[in-house]
């Protein structure tokens, strides 16, 4: 199988200003903390992010946000980060926000090829403001669209350099989704095994979505148990 | 009585919703207090939005595992039977109705059982997370919260003046005051707290409310 | 957790006439042929199955479609079973042609609790006859519905008594998506180990979405190599 | 020169579309043969619809698992990386356009690259299986086939009479008698077989061909 394996800066520094980015995790766990550490160093900015939540603050999403990288955040909650909220009231970031599970499944949609979906999640909401409605079989149907990025930043637990990939416990969330719907996927894993190692049964997402595998060498404090 | 008492109380009676063979989601907050009043031996499936079915008790600081928390951020356990999967599979779950049941919070609910708990426009609007998709689609929705809200205003009003998180998806609420049943009808008053009267319980309530007999049961 | 367990008699008797049927599997691997020979046992009939393609003579789906259980198929190739083919022909067997990965995508959109989705597959031939399109940021797309059924029939390795469920190798295919979309989902396993025993990462259908498990006491011959 | 000679070269000659680094999917029939012209030292994996990447060799009788075929039904192994999904993940990756590569079969290719390869209305009508999305969507789609059906009659025509699988999907056709290329302007002979002329190719043909060159290399 094609070797993938490249270096953090080298991954990273195919980002370019005014890409949009998507970053696994929920909270914690699964959230790509030294890929987005990498992008705070780089710099890039007018990015758009795609991500569950926006961390809490002094973690992950909020290094980008207080850096000045980000226009805009599509996201299911950010109640956790008061950075994200102030900058979100102050006008000076977009946030779009979407219920948790039709987030999931416009990035899936992106990821299977697809240009939408059919649903009456929020019909009745104020989330449903702007979209299109149809009558499909009888029923009232809003159209959601596939959500697509030109790059996703996923953390897996193990990764062989063809980039089979294979998440822990709830790390897994929007990782496997996030890398199928992007141009170009970039995993940091905690180990790289040797091809073979991980059983052909228990990948989760399969090395041809993956473009880019980057070795952790250490994980950096963000990724241990929060004190709260 | 101590409020914490009251609490307790209400948590406990809500408690009874979860019966066996049920999958059930808890919500963030009180809800999720209800899982310490299930008993072990009860064969029930906790659901967690964020990819897990099976939720273990929680765990303290000291044994946590950095990579299992619940919806909420609070660290958990697995049991025999856990099973982990994506965010696109665990809210398939939620909307092809395979959650029995979900116990969420609430701001608001109305005569009709509609419920708002996710934004108060101007003060805070976090976002919706996961709330409207176990609202509209688990297959019974119930609400646990504190009757009053903490200005002293009743959550449970004739209509919801805050954004709506689903129409018409409450069955029962409970409260540190009563229990209350989402009928055609409206809402019917089903058990009173102990020590407080029917009128009391009426007074505290912004909605009317239907009081089916004279001697209301106390839990 | 709950337990699930039932005779492959009761769970076969649930099964009424005129009810739609999934079956899984892609050929041999993962098809439910113990299920499949006691509804061809207790002969309900007017039945229409949902199965990638209609097995070989002799096999599963073609003693359906011998005993006249069957009055419709939705199904991506049946080109070798020449019985279906010309029951089709012969205007007995009702026959809905999809592209594969269009049924498999129309069965996890009923499992995903949607009503449909757009996609440009088939748009241009004869495939997308009777179908709407619409237009969605000025891309032309075909609504394709989701495809849900009363019966879901599940061929795995592992299962435990919960419904967490393994699948082996090829034979995972068309399962785990039919185990999302039917409303009564019975799996037969070739083994039931103690509830834990499949470990967590490991689980391919989560025992919520089950709803009968069988255990199977011997495989029949159908499940063997074929020597051609 | 026998037959199976001119089919070992073309499958050869197929053979060389496939490059390091690549996914690929091979078509049932012909195509599937280009598997064994590949060197095992090429870091390529081979995809098949019904739920495999790294796709290894295929086993005799004897040693096959019974759950473990291709889409062709052929008996396959693993190799250190292979890995198994749902057909709904399979279908995925075709779509998302992670498959570069596939080789597919074919009854007509028509002068502006449209594929026909699922149906001959009132003949054969077993259904289009996975052939519509990968013809649509594989990054890059050739055709390796005979060059005559088996009437005699020209696989490569000005229109497809049949019904379509993909229109304007092709970007090469191998035969037994040529290497043809799909541009915006037509077909153009790229090679042809040993022992042929292009008048031999031309007259085969039912389509326009452009010959850019005197010598046109031989394989």
């Amino acid at each position: 199988m094609p070797d993938k394996i490249k270096t953090i800066e080298e991954a990273i520094s195919q980002i370019y200003d005014g890409a949009s980015v998507m970053l696994g995790g929920f909270g914690v766990p699964g959230t790509p903390f030294c890929l987005i550490d990498e992008l705070v160093r780089q710099g890039q900015t007018g990015l758009t992010l795609i991500k569950n939540d926006a961390n809490e603050m002094g973690m992950g999403v909020d290094h980008l946000l207080e850096n000045g990288q980000i226009d805009k955040l599509i996201t299911t909650h950010i109640g956790l980060n008061s950075r994200a909220v102030n900058l979100m009231n102050d006008g000076n970031l977009e946030v779009e926000f979407c219920s948790q599970g039709i987030l999931a499944e416009r990035i899936r949609t992106a990821g299977a090829g697809l240009f939408g979906f059919l649903t009456d999640i929020g019909i009745d909401t104020d989330l449903a403001g702007g979209k299109k409605i149809i009558e499909v079989d009888g029923r009232r149907c809003l159209i959601e669209t596939s959500l697509k990025a030109d790059f996703a930043f996923i953390h897996a637990l193990h990764a062989d350099a063809f980039g089979n990939l294979e998440y822990s416990a709830s790390a897994q969330n929007f990782n496997p989704l996030m890398a199928m719907a992007a141009d170009n996927v970039i995993v940091e894993s905690e180990f790289i095994v040797a091809t073979g190692d991980i059983l052909p049964n228990t990948i989760h997402t399969p090395g041809p979505f993956v473009d880019v595998v980057v070795p952790l060498v250490e994980l950096t404090e963000e990724y241990g148990v929060v004190r709260r | 009585m101590e409020l914490s008492d009251v609490k307790d109380r209400m948590i406990r009676r809500a408690a009874k919703e979860v019966e066996a063979g049920m999958t059930v989601n808890l919500g963030i907050g009180l809800p999720t207090q209800v899982a310490r009043y299930v008993s072990p031996t009860t064969p029930v499936c906790l659901h967690s939005e964020n990819g897990i079915s099976g939720v273990g008790p929680s765990l303290p600081y000291g044994k946590a595992d950095r990579n299992l928390i619940d919806a909420g951020g609070a660290y958990v356990s697995v049991l025999p039977g856990t099973a982990f999967f994506d965010s696109a599979v665990s809210f398939a779950m939620v909307r092809r109705g395979r959650i029995d049941l979900t116990i969420l919070g609430a701001f608001q609910i109305s005569t009709a059982g509609d419920l708002a708990n996710w934004a108060i426009p101007g003060m805070f609007t976090p976002g919706a997370g996961g709330a409207m998709e176990l609202a509209q689609k688990a297959c019974r929705v119930v609400v646990l919260t504190t009757h009053l809200d903490k200005r002293g205003n009743s959550k449970i009003v004739k209509e919801c003046s805050l954004p709506l998180t689903a129409p018409h998806c409450v069955s029962r609420i409970y409260t540190d005051m009563a229990v209350i049943d989402v009928v055609e009808e409206g809402l019917v008053l089903v058990e009173i707290a102990e020590g407080l009267s029917v009128n009391d319980v009426v007074a505290s309530t912004d909605s009317p409310l239907l009081i089916p007999q004279i001697n209301i049961p106390v839990f």
